[in-house]
Order: structure tokens, then C-alpha cells, then sequence
């Protein structure tokens, strides 16, 4: 009769610390988020505005210049060509740090891939991920490239199957192939596995190895933001 | 003399590459067209020694008028502003012979048009996808 | 005797589930971040690459035009300059909405407006945060422009005196003024005080009143970040 007040006592302190938890997170997401659009911003700031103010003025001064003295405007032209082209550049460096690979594109690659190693493709579930955040999706993306890369290099195969399902509660990627095995049952890690493996940790995704008539790897990634719904429901 | 035929959406731009690729002595640009649809129709009309085209452009893209293309004895050449993932794989099976930065010096694209013209394939390392800078899984086997 | 095991257990579990909360609420955090990363790309995609590459375009063929055709090539300037323009318009843009206000210009900004309504304004403290956040600056900067503004608006004094203190654990802003004081004891809340009021809440700061001799109102603001690390280590 004692104890259950005490638990009692015990699940709400631990239900309200929990709640504060999740604020208090949120409120670091948001600063987050906060912080690296601040960042960006100044990068763009120091990179595109003052090309781009450059720019304005030099063509202004062109402009004027042109009967003048056509000599000087034809140097101010060339410094605003080059210009231009260093402000793409570095927009180009900043895109190309920021964005991740897209899945539908990579099946498309993986499959021209096996195909061009004489290794017949056999591809099922979806394409395209509706439930799962970009970034889940860029770590599914970079596994698939990874698993199909190595039966093309290793497993000396003629077949190749490719699963991709999607839940609410989580994401699966299954490569199969039937040839000569993963030897060492995914013990020996090249760089190949072992990114699989640290990308994985960072969304809680878990890979499963068999090799039974070949290799069968299968990835498995919870739904994140679910996960945590749950945990606070307790 | 190189025919030329070209698409690109933007106005502007499209007015800009024509009139850079008349500058060349041994280039003439017999054809500008809006979207992917037209230049597929100027080049089957004309037919051109070379297609330049955008990526993203209304009703039909570069990619999709390049895979169309592909039986045609013209060359085409995309020319985009930024690498997006998958073009580049996408550009490689339709077979074209360039795929370049739009704002490439117009030295640089005419040279690019002259060594196409002679059956090299020229592409832009900036464009070219993560996944071809590796080794090449397939020469290794 | 009993009842430590239990207190014990339910500590335990309760510090594990935590540590889970924690977990899964950082990777919600880094997946904010790349989500706007991938916004911020997109943007950028589509309004600025294309008219950086039309200046290079541009500019290229003016070069080459200059002597042979300067009329045209003196339009292709303008239409540089022009894209120059609206580029930066855009960039602007882009930024003021990702960049918040900075403090020491709203502290400038305050002071003019006391003076010009013959307030005289005494300033103590530093300008410029070291320690804090940039969402935490930009919520400082709102609230010290609101509470100046009801100075000015309706304390009816002609002294205000500004000061704001930045330690390692919190950030304060003090306004206080010698006029009629806030009768209502802060009880009664415009927008002014009530948009305050919420943005305190979301960096966990609070807001105390106080009128004895004029109005005197304090914002305090803890450092975010210690605090949470506070509770993990709970
Ligand atoms: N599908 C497969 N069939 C047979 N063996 C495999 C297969 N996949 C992986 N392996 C074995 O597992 C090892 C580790 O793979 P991993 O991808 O980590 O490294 P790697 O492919 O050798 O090198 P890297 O990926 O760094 O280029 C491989 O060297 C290979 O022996
Ligand atoms: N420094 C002050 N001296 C005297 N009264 C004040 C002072 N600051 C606020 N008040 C009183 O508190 C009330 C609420 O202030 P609050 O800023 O929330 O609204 P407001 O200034 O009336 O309207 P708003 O800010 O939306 O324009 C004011 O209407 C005023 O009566
Ligand atoms: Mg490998
Ligand atoms: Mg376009
Ligand atoms: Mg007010």
C-alpha cells in the first residue's frame, strides 16, 4: 500500500522532467536553426553582396566610360567577368556542401550501374520517400551506392536485389545479391561499411548482415521524430 | 562553318549566347528556341552540327529533348549553372557530347564546340557528379 | 528500508530515459539545421544563379563588342548593371530575413529617440554581447526598443537610465525612469509588453517590475545552453 504512492510520486516528477526536456531541446533546435541561417547569412553577405555591389558600380563606370576611353571600360568589363564568375563559384562550393543526394536518383545510378556490370537488377517498393526527413534520406541514398558498389566489386554475382520499404515507423533497404558471400560476415570493414555504419549512428539506423546463397545487407532506419512522440507519451 | 542551334528560357540569356557564338568566325547560329520541345523540332527542321541546351526550361527540359535526340547525328551540348544530383548521370545516357557551366568563358564554350565537333566529349569537372570522381568500380573488377 | 531500492530504480530509469530525450532530440536539432540548409540552397538556386550567369554572359560579350559595335555594347551594360540591381535587391532580401536586429544599433537608436523627446539617457553596461547567442541578441534589442518606447510614450519623465549586464550565466536589461510609474504595476499589457513577454518565454528569460519613483523594468535572460547542460548532468 505504501509503494504505490511513491511510484506514483516518482512517474509524475520523472513525466514533468521529462516535459521540460523537451522544451528546452526545442528551444536549442530553434537556436539551431537560428544560428546556422545567421551564418549563412553572413557568408553570403561577405561573398555575394559585395561581389555583386562591385559589380553595380563597375558596369556604371563602364557604362560612362565607353566613348571616353574605351581602353578603361574594356578592363572594368573584364574585372566584372571575372567577377561574376568567382561570386558562382563560390555559390557553387556553398550548394555543394549544403545539399545531399536525392534517392530516386541514385536507384536510377545503382541500377545503370549493375547493368553495366552485366548484373540483372531486381528492384522493388518505393522510389520516392514520403515519411522520412532529407537527411534520412540522404543516409539511405549514400547506403544504397555503397551496398551496390560493393556486389559490383565483390561478390562476383549475376543477380542483384534491391527493397526499399517504407512505414511509419521506419525505413528499410535491403541489397541482396547471390554470389560468393560476405566471407567474414561483415566483420572485415573497408571505408565503404564502415561510413555506412557511422551515418547510420547518427539517425539511430541499424545494419543487419546474412550471408547465406550470397549477401543479404539489410539497413533499417526508425522514423526519428516518432520515436521521440512515443518517449514522450510514456 | 558550325550550325548551331540553342534553347534556353531566359531571354536574356538566350539573346546573350547567340550573339557571344556569332562572334566566332567559324560558328553561325541558325536557330534559338524557348523550350526543349522547340529545339527538338528546330533541330529535326534544320538539322544542325550542334544543340546547346538549358536544363530547366518549361514544357520540355534539356535532359528530356537530349534523350529524344539521341538517334539524331546532331551533337548537343547542356549547359547548366549548378551541379544537381542525378543530372549529370541522366546527361551521360542520352549521350551528350558537353555538359558545361553556363557561365564559362565564351573562349572556353567555343573551344568546347570545336574539340566536340571533332568527336571528344567534354565535361565540366565542376558538374561532374561525387559519384564518377571515385574510381571507377567497373575497371577495377 | 523499503523504499530506497525503489527511489533508486526509478532514478535510474528515469536519468536513462533522459539520456534517450537528449539523444533523440539532438538529431531532431541537426535535422532542422540541413532542412533549412536545403531551403536556403534552393532559394539561392533559383533566384541568384541565373543572373550571375547572365552578367558573365553579358559582360563577355560587351568586352568583345566594345570596338567593333559600342552602342550595343553599351546596352549590354546596362542590362548588367540592371541584373547587378536586382540581384542584390534579392540577396538583401534573403538576408533581412534571416538576420535579425543587432543590438548596438538599437541602442543608438533608442538614445536618439530619448533625446529628441528631452529625456536625458544615461547608458552603463557593454554594447555588444560576447556570450550570447544571436537569438538572444535579437530578443534583448526588441525588448529594449519597447520599453523605450513606452518611456517616451508614457512614464512622462526626463531621465532613463539603460543598462545592460552580460555575465556568464545570464544577460540583463535594466530601463528605469523617473516619471509617473506604471500605476498598474505592469498588470495591464499592450502589445508592447506582451510581445515581451513571448519572446522571453521562448529563450526562458523573464521580466520583473518594479515602481517606486518612475517605472523600473528588468529583463533577464539566462544563457541557454549552460542551462540544459545543467539538466543533463542532473
Ligand atoms: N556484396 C559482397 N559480396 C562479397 N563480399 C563483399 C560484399 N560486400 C562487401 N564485401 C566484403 O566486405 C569487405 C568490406 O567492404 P567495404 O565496402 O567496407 O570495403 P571495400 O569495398 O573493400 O573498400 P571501399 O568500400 O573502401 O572501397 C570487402 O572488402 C569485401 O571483402
Ligand atoms: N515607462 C512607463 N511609464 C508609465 N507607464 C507605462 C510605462 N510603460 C508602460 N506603461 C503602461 O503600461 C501599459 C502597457 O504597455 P504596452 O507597451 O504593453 O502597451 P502600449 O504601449 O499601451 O501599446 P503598444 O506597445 O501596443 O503600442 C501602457 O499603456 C502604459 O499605461
Ligand atoms: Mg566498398
Ligand atoms: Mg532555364
Ligand atoms: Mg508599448
Amino acid at each position: 500500500v505504501i509503494i504505490l504512492p511513491i511510484n506514483t510520486y516518482n512517474r509524475l516528477k520523472r513525466q514533468k522532467l521529462e516535459a521540460q526536456l523537451v522544451d528546452a531541446n526545442e528551444k536549442i533546435s530553434q537556436l539551431m536553426v537560428y544560428e546556422e541561417r545567421q551564418r549563412i547569412a553572413r557568408d553570403l553577405h561577405d561573398t555575394l553582396g559585395q561581389k555583386l555591389s562591385l559589380i553595380g558600380l563597375k558596369s556604371d563606370l563602364a557604362r560612362r566610360l565607353i566613348e571616353r576611353d574605351p581602353g578603361t571600360a574594356q578592363n572594368e568589363i573584364t574585372d566584372i567577368n571575372q567577377t561574376a564568375r568567382t561570386a558562382l563559384k563560390e555559390v557553387r562550393d556553398m550548394l555543394s556542401d549544403m545539399r545531399g543526394a536525392k534517392l530516386d536518383d541514385e536507384i536510377e545510378h545503382v541500377t545503370q550501374l549493375l547493368k553495366a556490370a552485366d548484373i540483372e537488377v531486381e528492384f522493388s517498393g518505393v522510389k520516392e520517400l514520403k515519411k522520412s526527413p532529407a537527411l534520412v534520406e540522404d543516409v539511405v541514398s549514400m547506403c544504397l551506392k555503397e551496398l551496390v558498389t560493393n556486389v559490383v566489386k565483390h561478390s562476383q554475382a549475376n543477380k542483384c536485389q534491391i527493397k526499399i520499404r517504407e512505414t511509419d515507423d521506419e525505413l528499410s533497404l535491403l541489397v541482396k545479391d547471390n554470389g560468393v558471400g560476405l566471407s567474414h560476415g561483415g566483420q572485415v570493414k573497408g571505408h565503404g561499411l564502415r561510413g555506412i555504419q557511422e551515418r547510420l549512428e547518427f539517425v539511430n539506423g541499424e545494419v543487419q548482415f546474412d550471408h547465406q546463397n550470397g549477401t543479404k545487407i539489410e539497413i533499417l532506419i526508425p522514423n526519428v521524430s516518432r520515436r521521440v512522440k512515443r518517449e514522450e507519451a510514456r | 562553318m558550325i550550325r548551331i542551334v540553342i534553347a534556353e528560357d531566359q531571354r536574356m540569356l538566350l539573346g546573350a549566347l547567340g550573339s557571344l557564338l556569332e562572334l566566332e568566325e567559324d560558328m553561325e547560329v541558325v536557330g534559338k528556341a524557348s523550350n526543349g520541345e522547340e529545339a527538338v523540332e528546330l533541330v529535326k527542321e534544320l538539322i544542325p552540327d550542334v544543340c546547346i541546351m538549358d536544363i530547366e526550361m518549361p514544357v520540355k527540359s534539356g535532359l528530356d529533348a537530349a534523350e529524344e535526340m539521341i538517334d539524331l547525328p546532331c551533337k548537343t551540348i547542356i549547359l547548366t549553372t549548378f551541379a544537381r544530383s542525378g543530372y549529370f548521370d541522366r546527361a551521360r545516357k542520352a549521350q551528350v557530347s558537353g555538359y558545361l557551366l553556363k557561365d564559362s568563358p565564351s573562349e572556353d564554350l567555343a573551344r568546347s564546340i570545336r574539340s566536340i565537333m571533332e568527336g571528344r566529349k567534354v565535361y565540366a569537372p565542376e558538374l561532374v557528379d561525387l559519384a564518377f570522381e571515385e574510381p571507377n568500380p567497373l575497371t577495377e573488377r
